[in-house]
This record gives structure tokens, C-alpha cells and sequence, in this order.
């Protein structure tokens, strides 16, 4: 086995110990550390992919997402956490023991279902897809099972982190223009969540989302 | 972790050693009491037992096992049971009710044992002699070894008298 | 060999008061303190064994045979694991699984003498004793699972062998992640921070104090040795199945001298990690450790599927 | 007429005996010699299971037994394995029931159905016809049965428990009995040679339709959840050496049928079977015990571990299933001789605790742990053995129970070879699934030793317990002899065990060769646990005498009363209980127990800020039973007020419904035509 494949390898680990990490802790300044590492192993995959396949341009990819997914997206999330301190405890709606037993079904999920991708091709990046696919479902359940807005915003960028493993996993490195427009609308999906929990702030004082339920009568 | 612990880290390596140079070992113990800490070969479990202190001397005793003096570093080391003990350090004039938990502490702990009383109050009752409540000072329920006046007394003390006991 | 799981087992049994001796004394002086020096529980031990010995009124056998049980398996898993070299004696017995269960029946010979006892506090400590080690159990045989598969055995020489033949195979995530699993799982049996604070006093924070309140004398001074015994041979296990460098494949007394250095160097810096680690760190509340032990759980499915999916 | 023949022969000849000393012998000596011959039953059986085991296989029809079908007897080596536990629980059990029946004067009934009890134990894996399966497996369901309604007349649980066995049991008759008749008719042959030669050609729905009857069927023999409802209530109530037979040799039939038709005669199938058995299996060992864990009645407790020792087994003849499948005969025949070894220890553990729990009812009249404690000094003989057994079953090193749990596990780590995306699925959780009732297995086993044994006495019952007599105690060291070979020479059993693997999985086409026997004790004899009790035992001596020359001679323990923090007295009331002991374990799984537990504060009369008395209770009861039967059962109780309109009493028109089913039938018959 190559060392490139190795490295791919450490990084896809390191990618699903940072999800699990995110799961894992309640505090969501912690996740947000993970999130920067995780943001870190995905730059790493991109780096060994471009290296692997000699695509050139992967590098400015790597590159950008490197800036956005470890240092951007990460420090929005700090503001938003600076803004509003007393909710940095998570509440999740299961127990964390719980929903990190459902996390490794979960994985195994990912791993069943995308066996028959795996086996179209015998490389490195096809055999670390399972990766990115179990990520992608921490993600949802992080999403579904937070109360708090900030770690379902932790959530989505999980999510977000997954689906760009994929298709790189998958395709070999999409190209930049998917790429950026994808991070872009991320970027301004972000924004939207943190403008709208800013307002709900000053218009409930907290940003529960089970106290939201209220607004429907 | 992250900023917090590089900071504690910082500070730790700012600041560095807190404890005090060893003074000079005090003299050695009693002959009775010299072959008991002989037996106990420089560590002393110790058990402290307020049979019905201000608090004071507990306060004090504090201090002794606290950084600064640093009386772990002669071998001695707090434990939870007097069953591990091999020191009980006794303070305060023995109230009625403590009485009997002091005896029971005393056998609980195996020979070889030694018992210090620590401040007046222990030694002599102090300010509480002939109070209503009071049994009597420590040595008028568990033979006492090592006394350390004073109310209350000073950590150094307390820190000379277990020295005493681990020999060290 | 049978002398080099002699070696082994008599290494473990005076290095183990030496390693507690460092960890407190690197403790103590980031806390600003001289410390009491690493021959501390060696004093401590040589003082107790001294002592006259008590037996509890209405404590029975179980009492009395449970510091000897802990001394006995902690040198026996110590004469199995290949510390030094992976011809040890046992090589039949030298299986992780049985490692495995032969601290557990340590472990449960130690309440069992909680019980025996019939006060509260032997009560309470063995009784979370024994949570916690229930719930560790999934997480230690999954972890075994993942290493043990691609050797297809469970014998610890064997995998150590393997691991050293393959050195590429440490940096594989399926054993990163088994790593982190069992090093979580380690912390827990050897009642270290976050699960039990091994400093304590309070009784109604104790798990593993708790239960040994009533020993004195010799019989504690058994249980001391036991319990660091059990945290020397953990390390060790650990050390050898994630960084088993410098471990002689071969019983060659040069090989063995370069082994003995690497396990102390090794050991040692496990034990570094810990205490310092313990600065930093508080002690969770009992109900959030079976958190932390799910956790470790779940990283060891994640390490078993790993090891199919990468790698 | 070779031996298995001749034991069988002798065992129906004792049988007999049995029950009519049971019937006719004086009350003074009946426990003695009705005792005597059923041992001799169990001898027999062990005879004919050693013989079958070593090689043997016997065959006779005997067709006038049994109008039409006739009854035909046929042992081979996996029959051998069952009669061998069968028979050994029940030799250890009448020894034992010799002292227990005269001491609590068990009636007439009760002795004169042991022997019939204990023989259709032995005529189940000797079956070879659908029709005799059927009857001896009837006969031993009514046997067990009335055993159990003998625990105590009076007392209203046992009749509860009875009508839950009597319901569940013959449910689960009927399933089997549907299954047996579908496969017999579609396969045109009623004997096992027949079946085995025929159910190749079956299609695949059928032979799947027939193995999930035949699933649940025997699983809810063998208490697999969601099915064991009744054992938990039954096992409890019956008298112990009842107990110990039902939980140590009856419910292993169940795993016989399953291996025998599912492995044997239906030539094992396709894979989703033996998934679906091996995630049942890991189901119900976490299931059982976790409830085990938070139990507090002992003999429960016990069999709420026979429950989760019954799905590890299954979880072996899953995984051997699902190897056999794909085409791995050594990899299956170990994971089926893991499951078959566990069954044995099982049932050597188990009898003993069982007995054991025997013993202590009978001396204290007491089941709930919470109430015992201290029996140590009063009983030490059953205190240490009951110490052996709980070894046994918390799996740890010098126990019974280990080499079988470490076997299983070695098949599933193998398993990983095997190709398939469900199987790596499935493996890691099944692990974890084994791992887990593992480490709750000692934390149980150490309660019930802990708080039954240890401590002080809770209750005067307690502290004037006295030890079981003679024979009692003779049967539990029968039961500990079994445990400790097994606990240290488990390889001894291993050629016989191949055997009976080789047996098992001769129609699912995957020949167990002598090849693969050898790489079977390549696998699984990596493991010396001889060698590793020993040198334990050397180290604890060697460390004792080190002590003894260390501390010098004349240096006697001094007695001193318990640290009680210095203010006596130290009472029982202050030290730990069953309950509080898995008070932590039952908050941890509250999510799966869920307990119902109900605080009750009466206020003073004066002021309602002054509390005169606080009730606390907590039970923590079957929640698969609460989830899942109770609402059938509520259902069926208002299906039958509905019925009950139709049915007034008028005679008229009951014989109105006879008539109109006549009619409606020739009718149907008309228009087949």
C-alpha cells in the first residue's frame, strides 16, 4: 500500500474521530475546536487526492477550503457563541450515551449502503467514501437531535463537511465553480441562521428551538 | 483545553517552586517514640481528628499540607480511614460527644500508632477548661506522644512535629 | 521462555510503586510542591507490610484472599503481555481476552471484599466499581476485535509481532482509533480523572478507595501493590499493542537490555501524560462516565469498520 | 443393542421404577429410593449420551407404540450432546431432590412425575419422527408444567406463573407443531432420514416459511426474547431441583430443534435465517441481563440468566448458520462447538447455582436478596460452591463459563473472513453484544454473591439459616465437579463435540472433514485455561508463603471491630443491599428498564411541612411483557366479552352454530367441486 494511500487513510480518520468528537461533547465552543480540525483533515484529503491524481488545481481548492472550513466558518460560529454565552451547553434531545450508540449504527449504515460504489473502483479514495457518507449522517443526526440553535448551525456545517468528502471521495476532486458556489451559499446560509437566532435573541431572550413551538399560536 | 490550558501552563512554569527551602531538621524524637517512628521508616499516614476545635488549628494543619509548606515532602500524606493511619492528628478540647469517636479512631488504627495534639485546646483544654461540655484534653482519653502548643499554632510547627515522626 | 515472564513478572511487581512514585512527584511539582520523591510507595509499602495485621470482626475469606488475588493476576497478566520480548512463557495463555479477564477478576474479588465488609461505604465502592467496569467491557473487546482481526488471533505475542513486522499498520486509523478507545478504557479500570480521582478523601466521591477503607497493614499494603501494578501493566498492554518499538522479537540479552530501556522510556512517558493530564482535568459526575465509556465504545466500532472500509 | 440402546432401555426401566416407588413405597423412604432410581435415569442417559458421543449412533422404529405414525428412537452424536446434559442435570438434581423432597415433604404427584419428567428430557433429542418429536416433546411439556404447579398450591404467583408456562409452552407446541406438519407434508416424509433426503428439493419459501415457525417455536423454548416471558415467572416458582432441570437441560431442547432442523434437516438454509437467529440471540443476552443486573429475587435473577446464556448460545448457532452458509465448514463447525460447549457449561454453572439457590430457600424460606446477606457463616459449604457456580457464570478465569465465551468469540473474530457486507455489519455488534452481557454477567453474579452471601444478615430468617443436608449438598458437588472439569479441561470434551458438530451440519452440505477438525483445534486451542488457573495458583501461594517468611512467625491477625466512623453501632440496615447495589446499573439503563418506582409523603396531622412518613417503592418489571403482552392479552380479554354475546347458554342455538358450520361447509365442498 502506497503512503499517499496511508496519509488519505489517517486523514479520512481523523475526518470521522472530529465528527464523532463534535457529537461527543456539549459544549459547542469544543465542537467548534473540532470543527477546525475536521475543516484541517478535509483540506488534508484534498491535498493527498491532488498529489494522487496530479490534478494541479486541487491544491487552490484545498487551499480555499482550508481558509473557509478551518479558519472562516469556525470563527463565524465563535462570534456567534461570544454574542450569547449563557447557551453553550448543548441540550440534546437523546443522551449523548444514546446518540453516540445511534452514531455507530449510523456508521455502519454508511458503510452497508456504499459498499457497491466502493467496489466499482479499488482506490484508495473509493474505499475511504464510507468516510464522508457516515459524516454526512452524524450531521443529520446532530441536526435533528440538538435543541440549540448554535449546535444545530454546528450541525449543518458537519453536514456541509461530509457532502464536500463525498464528492471529492467520489469524483476525484469536484471542480472549483461547484465547489465555491457550493462553500458560498454555505457561507451566506450561515449568516442567514445567525442573523435570524440575533433576532429571535432580542425578540425571546433565548434561542430554544422547543420554545420556538409557542409561535405557532 | 486549548487557551486555558496553555495559560495554566504558563502560569505554572511562571511561577515555578512555592515551597519554602526545609528548614533545619528539628531534634529527635522521645525514646519511646523514636522507636515507633523508626518502625514507621520516614511515611506517615496521617488521619486528623477534630474532637471539637475552633477550626483554628485545622486551618493551620491546612496550611502544613498545602504547597507552600509542604509537608508531603517528609512523607507525610493524608488518608481517608484511620484504618490506614499511621498518625492521628488530634485538635480541639475532647467535647463529650467526641469523646468515644477519638477512643474508637485510636483502636481503629494499627500499631504502630502516634497521636499528636495539635494547639492549647488539645493539650490543655485551653480556653475551654472546665467547660461543661468538655471531657478533658486529648491525653486524658488516648495517650498523646508529641504536644504542639500554641492557639493557634503555626504551620512551621505542625510541619517540626511530623518531621519528628518520619525522621526526615 | 519462561525466564523472560519471570523477568517480566518481577518487573512489574518493583517498577510499579517507582512508576506511582514518578507520577505523583511530576504532580507534585507542577502544583509548585518538592514532593515526597519517587521512592514514596516503597516506603509507604515497606512501612505497611510491617505493620501488625487486623482482620474486621465478620469479614470472611473473600476479605482476606482479595489483596493476594490482585497481586497474583497483576503478575500473572505481567509474566503474559509481552513486555520484553514475544517469546514469553505462557504463550498459550498469553491471550488478550484472558488478560483482559484476569484484571476483571481482580477487580471483582476487590468488591466482593467490599461486600464482605457489610458497611456502607464498601458497599457503594463496589457497587460503582463494578458499573463501571460492566459498561467498559463492550469497549475493551470491541477494541480487541478490531486488533485482533487482522491477525486473526486474539494471542498477544502475535499481534505484537505482526504490529512490529508492519510497522506501517500503527498509523492505519482503524488502530488510531482503537488507541483512543482503550486508552479511554484504560483511564476507567485504573480509576484515574476524569473517571475516579485516585487523591481523594471525601468518601462519597470514592469508587476505588471506597472499597478498601476498612484494610490496613500488610493487606493494604497488597492492595496498593495490586493497584499499581494494575495501572503498570495497563500502560504496558497499551504501549505494546499501539507503540511496540524496541520490543525483542527474539529472548537475545542485547535485544532484551533495549527492550527494558524502551518499556521504562515508554512507561514512563505514559505516565507523564497521565499526571500531567490530570492537572488539567476534573473529576465527571458518575452518571456522565457511562457517556464517556459509550464514547469509547462507539470508537471502537468505528476502529472494527475502519479496518474494513480503510486499510 | 449397543450401549446408547441399552442405556436408553435402562433409563425407561428406571423411569418406570421411579414412579411407582413414587406411588406405592412408604412416605419414609420414598424421597430415598424414587431419588436413588432417577439418579439412575440420569446415569443411563449419560451413558447412552457418552456412547453416541464416542461414535455410536442407534436407530429402531417401534411401530406399535403409537397408532399410524408409531414412535421411532434414533441418537447420533448431536442427540448425544443433549442426552449427556440431560441426563447428568438430572442425576445431580435427584440426588439432590432426595434431602430437599424430605425436607419440605414434597407430595406424591411431584415424585411420581420427576422420573417421567427427567425421561422424556432424554426421549426429545432421541426423536427420529416428527410425530415422536411431537409426543415426547408434549409429554415433557406437561411434565415440566404440573412440576412447576407443585412449588407451593397456596401461594397465588405460583398459579400465575403456571398459567403463563401452560399458555406460552403449548403456543409455542401448536407453532411447532404447524411448522413440523408443513414441512413433513410438503417433504411427503415424517422420519428424519426422510426429511433429510427430501427437504432439498423444497422451495425456497416454504422451507423458509417452516424455519420461522420453527424459530419461534423452539426460541420460545429456549426463552428467546421477545418469547421468554414465561421463564422468568416460571423457573422462580417451581421447586429448585425443578428449576434447575427446566433451566439447565429442558430449555437446551429448544437450541436442539433449532440446530437439528434448521442445520440438519433443512440443510441450513439461506442466510437471512441465521442472521435473524444471531441478532435475536445477541437481543435477548443483553435483554436478560440487564435484568438480571437489577433482579433482586435470586432465583429471578437466575433466570433471567438463563435467558441471556441461552441467546449467547444462539448466537453461536446463528454465526454457525451463517458460515455454513457461506461456505465455511471449519469456521461453522467451531462457532456451532463453541455454542455447544457453552450449552454444556451452561448447564453446569446453572444447576449448581440453582441448587444452591435451592438451598438457601430451604434454609431461610427467603428468595429476595434484599432480605438474606451474611449466609457465609451459617452455610459455608453452599456459600462456596454457590461461589464456584457464580465464577462460572460471570465468565471469568476459573469459571465454567469462560473457555465456552471465549470459544464464541474467537468463531466471531474469524468470522470477519467471511465475505458479505451484512456479516461485517452484524459481527462488531454481535461482539459488543456478548461483551457487554459479559461485563453485566459480573457485576450480577458479584450482587448476588456479594449481598446474598457476604455481609451481615438482614433478617432473623438469615441469621439463623443452617446448612443443606447430606444429599443436597452431594448433588451441588456433583454440580461443582462438572463445572470445575469444565472450567479447566473444557479440551477434553472437544473431539466428542466435533462429532457432534460434524452431526449437526451433515445435511447443510458443508462436510466436516478431518481436515477441517484439525484446523478446528487450530483455532480453538490456543487457549490453556488449565495453564492459566495454575499459574494463578502457583503466584497466590508462592505470594502467600513470601508473606508468611516476610512477617515472621507468631504474628496473628488481631480482631478489631469495623471502622463505623466512631459512632456505633454499625447495623445491617446501614450496609449495601441487591437493590442499591444496581441502583447505579438500573439508572444507567432507565431508558430500557424503565422502572415504575412511587414516592408516597404523608404530612403531620398539625402542619403539612412536617413529614410523618415517607413510602418509597420501586419494581422494575418486564418491560418487553408490559409493551408487548399485556396489550394482546387486553385485546383477547375484550374479543372474548364480544364472544360472549354470541354464546347466551340457549342449547337451540348452539346447536344452530353446529348446524350452520355443517352447512357452510358442504357448501365449500360443492363449490370445489
Amino acid at each position: 500500500m502506497s503512503t499517499d494511500a496511508d496519509l488519505l487513510d489517517l486523514a479520512a480518520g481523523l475526518f470521522l474521530l472530529a465528527a464523532v468528537a463534535i457529537l461527543w461533547r456539549r459544549d459547542v465552543v469544543a465542537q467548534t475546536k473540532w470543527l477546525i480540525v475536521q475543516g484541517a483533515a478535509l483540506t488534508g484529503i484534498a491535498v493527498v487526492l491532488g498529489a494522487d491524481e496530479r490534478h494541479p488545481e486541487l491544491y487552490a481548492v484545498a487551499a480555499g477550503i482550508g481558509l473557509l472550513r478551518a479558519v472562516v466558518l469556525p470563527a463565524l460560529v465563535r462570534r456567534a457563541i461570544e454574542a450569547r454565552s449563557e447557551d453553550r451547553e448543548t441540550a440534546p434531545l437523546i443522551n449523548i450515551g444514546a446518540s453516540l450508540l445511534a452514531a455507530a449504527a449510523l456508521v455502519l449504515l454508511a458503510y452497508a449502503v456504499t459498499q457497491p460504489l466502493v467496489r466499482l473502483e479499488a482506490t484508495a479514495a473509493a474505499r475511504a467514501l464510507p468516510v464522508g457518507f457516515a459524516v454526512v449522517l452524524i450531521g443529520l443526526l446532530v441536526l435533528v437531535t440538538r435543541r440549540k440553535a448554535l449546535s444545530q448551525i454546528v450541525g449543518f456545517l458537519l453536514l456541509d463537511n461530509g457532502i464536500t468528502a463525498v464528492a471529492f471521495l467520489a469524483a476525484a476532486g469536484v471542480p472549483i465553480l461547484v465547489e465555491l458556489g457550493v462553500s458560498f451559499d454555505l457561507l451566506l446560509a450561515v449568516l442567514v441562521l445567525r442573523v435570524l437566532t440575533a433576532r429571535l435573541r432580542a425578540a425571546f431572550g433565548s434561542v430554544d428551538l422547543d420554545e420556538m413551538r409557542e409561535l405557532h399560536d | 483545553m486549548g487557551t486555558a490550558v496553555l495559560s495554566l501552563l504558563g502560569k505554572i512554569a511562571s511561577i515555578g517552586r512555592v515551597a519554602e527551602p526545609a528548614p533545619t531538621p528539628p531534634e529527635p524524637a522521645p525514646a519511646d517514640l523514636a522507636r515507633r517512628a523508626k518502625a514507621l521508616r520516614g511515611s506517615a499516614q496521617v488521619r486528623c481528628v477534630d474532637a471539637g476545635s475552633c477550626n483554628g488549628c485545622e486551618i493551620e494543619i491546612g496550611q502544613a499540607f498545602g504547597p507552600v509548606y509542604d509537608v508531603e515532602r517528609y512523607g507525610a500524606r493524608i488518608v481517608a480511614s484511620p484504618r490506614h493511619a499511621d498518625v492521628l492528628l488530634v485538635t480541639g478540647p475532647v467535647t463529650r460527644n467526641m469523646a468515644e469517636p477519638l477512643r474508637r479512631t485510636y483502636q481503629a488504627a494499627a500499631e504502630p500508632r502516634v497521636v499528636i495534639a495539635v494547639g492549647d485546646c488539645a493539650v490543655d483544654c485551653g480556653q475551654f477548661a472546665g467547660g461543661y461540655g468538655v471531657e478533658g484534653a486529648v491525653a486524658d482519653v488516648v495517650p498523646v506522644d508529641l504536644a504542639v502548643p500554641g492557639c493557634p499554632p503555626t504551620p512551621d510547627q505542625i510541619v517540626a512535629a511530623l518531621r519528628r515522626v518520619t525522621g526526615r | 521462555m519462561l525466564a523472560i515472564s519471570l523477568v517480566q513478572a518481577f518487573l512489574v511487581l518493583f517498577g510499579a510503586p517507582l512508576l506511582v512514585g514518578w507520577m505523583r512527584q511530576l504532580r507534585s511539582r507542577l502544583e509548585g510542591r518538592v514532593g515526597a520523591g519517587m521512592l514514596q510507595p516503597w516506603r509507604d509499602l515497606v512501612k505497611l507490610l510491617r505493620k501488625a495485621p487486623q482482620q474486621p470482626e465478620g469479614t470472611g475469606p473473600a476479605f482476606r484472599i482479595a489483596p493476594l488475588l490482585g497481586v497474583a493476576c497483576g503478575g500473572v497478566a505481567a509474566a503474559a503481555i509481552p513486555l520484553l520480548s514475544t517469546r514469553t512463557g505462557l504463550g498459550a495463555g498469553a491471550d488478550l481476552i484472558a488478560v483482559v479477564a484476569l484484571l476483571t477478576l481482580a477487580t471483582a474479588a476487590l468488591a466482593l471484599a467490599g461486600l464482605d465488609t457489610g458497611t456502607a461505604f464498601g458497599g457503594m465502592g463496589a457497587s460503582r466499581e463494578m458499573t463501571i467496569t460492566a459498561l467498559a467491557e463492550p469497549a475493551v473487546l470491541t477494541a480487541v476485535f478490531a486488533l485482533a482481526t487482522r491477525v486473526g488471533s486474539t494471542n498477544l505475542p502475535a499481534i505484537v509481532a505482526a504490529t512490529l513486522n508492519h510497522g506501517a499498520r500503527l498509523a492505519s486509523p482503524a488502530t488510531l482509533l482503537a488507541a483512543v478507545a482503550l486508552g479511554v478504557v484504560v483511564l476507567a479500570e485504573t480509576g484515574r480523572l476524569p473517571v475516579d480521582n485516585p487523591a481523594t478523601h471525601l468518601e462519597l466521591t470514592m469508587m476505588h478507595e471506597a472499597m478498601v477503607l476498612e484494610y490496613s497493614g500488610p493487606d493494604l499494603a497488597l492492595i496498593e501493590l495490586g493497584a499499581a501494578m494494575r495501572l503498570t501493566v495497563l500502560l504496558g498492554l497499551w504501549s505494546a499493542l499501539f507503540a511496540p518499538w524496541g520490543i525483542a522479537t527474539g529472548t537475545s540479552v542485547a535485544a532484551l537490555a533495549i527492550a527494558l530501556a524502551a518499556l521504562v522510556a515508554k512507561t514512563a512517558l505514559l505516565g507523564a501524560l497521565i499526571a500531567v493530564g490530570e492537572v488539567f482535568m476534573a473529576k465527571l459526575r458518575l452518571f456522565r462516565v457511562p457517556e464517556l465509556l459509550a464514547g469509547s465504545f462507539l470508537l471502537a466500532v468505528l476502529a472494527v469498520t475502519a479496518s474494513f472500509f480503510l486499510a | 443393542m449397543n450401549l446408547v440402546g441399552t442405556g436408553l432401555t435402562v433409563a425407561a426401566a428406571a423411569a418406570g421404577a421411579a414412579t411407582l416407588c413414587a406411588l406405592l413405597v412408604p412416605v419414609r423412604v420414598r424421597a430415598l429410593v424414587s431419588g436413588v432410581l432417577s439418579a439412575l435415569i440420569g446415569v443411563a442417559g449419560v451413558v447412552a449420551g457418552g456412547a453416541a458421543l464416542s461414535g455410536e449412533t442407534f436407530a429402531r422404529p417401534l411401530p406399535n407404540l403409537l397408532p399410524l405414525a408409531g414412535i421411532s428412537i434414533g441418537v447420533d452424536a448431536l442427540s448425544g450432546v443433549f442426552l449427556a446434559i440431560a441426563g447428568a442435570v438430572t442425576t445431580v438434581a435427584s440426588v439432590y431432590g432426595i434431602g430437599y423432597a424430605a425436607g419440605t415433604g414434597r407430595g406424591r404427584t411431584a415424585q411420581a412425575l420427576w422420573p417421567l419428567f427427567a425421561f422424556s428430557l432424554l426421549l426429545v433429542p432421541a426423536a427420529a419422527s416428527v410425530s415422536t418429536l411431537l409426543v415426547t416433546w408434549e409429554l415433557m411439556a406437561i411434565g415440566s408444567l404440573v412440576l412447576v404447579l407443585c412449588g407451593d398450591p397456596t401461594d397465588g404467583r405460583v398459579r400465575e406463573a403456571g398459567v403463563w408456562y401452560a399458555v406460552m409452552t403449548h403456543l409455542g407446541l401448536v407453532v411447532i407443531l404447524t411448522g413440523l406438519v408443513w414441512l413433513s407434508a410438503a417433504a411427503h416424509a415424517q422420519t428424519f432420514a426422510g426429511l433429510r433426503a427430501a427437504s432439498g428439493g423444497l422451495s425456497p419459501a416454504v422451507r423458509g416459511g417452516v424455519f420461522v415457525l420453527l424459530l419461534v417455536g423452539f426460541g420460545s423454548k429456549a426463552g428467546m426474547a421477545p418469547l421468554h416471558a414465561w421463564l422468568p415467572r416460571a423457573h422462580p416458582e417451581a421447586p429448585s431441583p425443578v428449576s434447575a432441570l427446566m433451566s439447565a437441560a429442558m430449555v437446551n431442547l429448544g437450541i436442539y430443534g433449532l440446530v437439528r432442523f434448521g442445520l440438519d434437516l433443512l440443510h441450513g438454509g439461506s442466510r437471512w435465517w441465521w442472521i435473524a437467529t444471531l441478532v435475536l440471540g445477541a437481543l435477548s443476552a443483553v435483554y436478560g441481563i440487564v435484568q438480571a443486573a437489577v433482579a433482586n429475587d435470586l432465583k429471578r435473577l437466575l433466570a433471567y440468566s438463563t435467558v441471556e446464556n441461552l441467546g449467547l448460545i444462539l448466537v453461536g448457532v446463528g454465526a454457525c448458520g451463517v458460515f455454513a452458509d457461506s461456505g465455511q465448514p471449519a469456521l461453522a463447525a467451531l462457532a456451532l462447538v463453541a455454542a455447544l460447549l457453552h450449552t454444556a457449561t451452561h448447564a453446569a454453572f446453572k444447576s449448581l447455582l440453582f441448587l444452591g439457590a435451592g438451598s438457601v430457600v430451604h434454609a431461610t424460606g427467603i428468595r429476595d436478596l434484599d432480605e438474606l446477606g451474611g449466609l457465609r457463616t451459617r452455610m459455608p459449604v453452599t456459600a462456596g460452591l454457590f461461589t464456584l457456580g457464580a465464577l462460572g457464570a460471570a465468565a471469568l478465569p476459573g469459571g465454567a463459563g469462560f473457555p465456552s465465551e471465549w470459544l464464541l468469540l474467537q468463531s466471531l473474530i474469524h468470522g470477519l473472513a467471511v465475505p458479505g457486507i451484512v456479516v461485517v455489519v452484524v459481527l462488531p455488534v454481535a461482539v459488543g453484544a456478548i461483551a457487554l452481557s459479559a461485563g453485566l454477567a459480573v457485576a450480577t453474579f458479584v450482587k448476588a454473591l456479594g449481598t446474598g452471601f457476604l455481609a451481615k444478615p438482614r433478617s432473623p430468617a438469615a441469621a439463623q439459616a443452617h446448612e443443606a443436608p447430606a444429599s443436597m449438598r452431594a448433588g451441588m458437588w456433583l454440580a461443582a465437579a462438572a463445572c470445575a472439569g469444565l472450567a479447566v479441561l473444557p479440551g477434553a470434551a472437544g473431539p466428542a463435540l466435533a462429532r457432534a458438530a460434524a452431526a449437526g451440519l451433515r445435511g447443510s452440505g458443508t462436510p466436516v472433514s478431518g481436515g477441517v477438525l484439525h484446523q478446528l483445534t487450530a483455532l480453538g486451542s490456543t487457549l490453556s485455561p488449565l495453564l492459566l488457573v495454575a499459574v494463578v495458583a502457583a503466584a497466590l501461594l508462592l505470594l502467600r508463603a513470601v508473606l508468611m517468611l516476610a512477617s515472621g512467625p507468631g504474628r496473628r491477625r488481631a480482631v478489631v471491630p469495623l471502622w463505623d466512623c466512631g459512632a456505633p453501632p454499625l447495623t445491617a440496615r446501614m450496609g449495601y443491599t441487591a437493590t442499591s447495589f444496581a441502583e447505579p446499573l438500573q439508572r444507567v439503563f432507565d431508558d430500557v428498564l424503565a422502572p415504575e418506582s412511587d414516592l408516597d409523603v404523608t404530612p403531620h396531622a398539625e402542619s403539612a411541612y412536617l413529614v410523618e412518613r415517607v413510602a418509597f417503592s420501586r419494581a422494575v418489571p418486564d418491560r418487553i411483557e408490559h409493551r408487548l403482552y399485556e396489550p394482546v392479552l387486553h385485546s383477547m380479554r375484550r374479543a372474548g366479552q364480544a364472544a360472549r354475546v354470541l354464546a347466551d347458554g340457549s342449547v337451540h342455538r348452539y346447536l344452530g352454530y353446529g348446524f350452520g358450520g355443517v352447512l357452510v361447509i358442504l357448501l365449500i365442498l360443492v363449490a370445489a367441486q
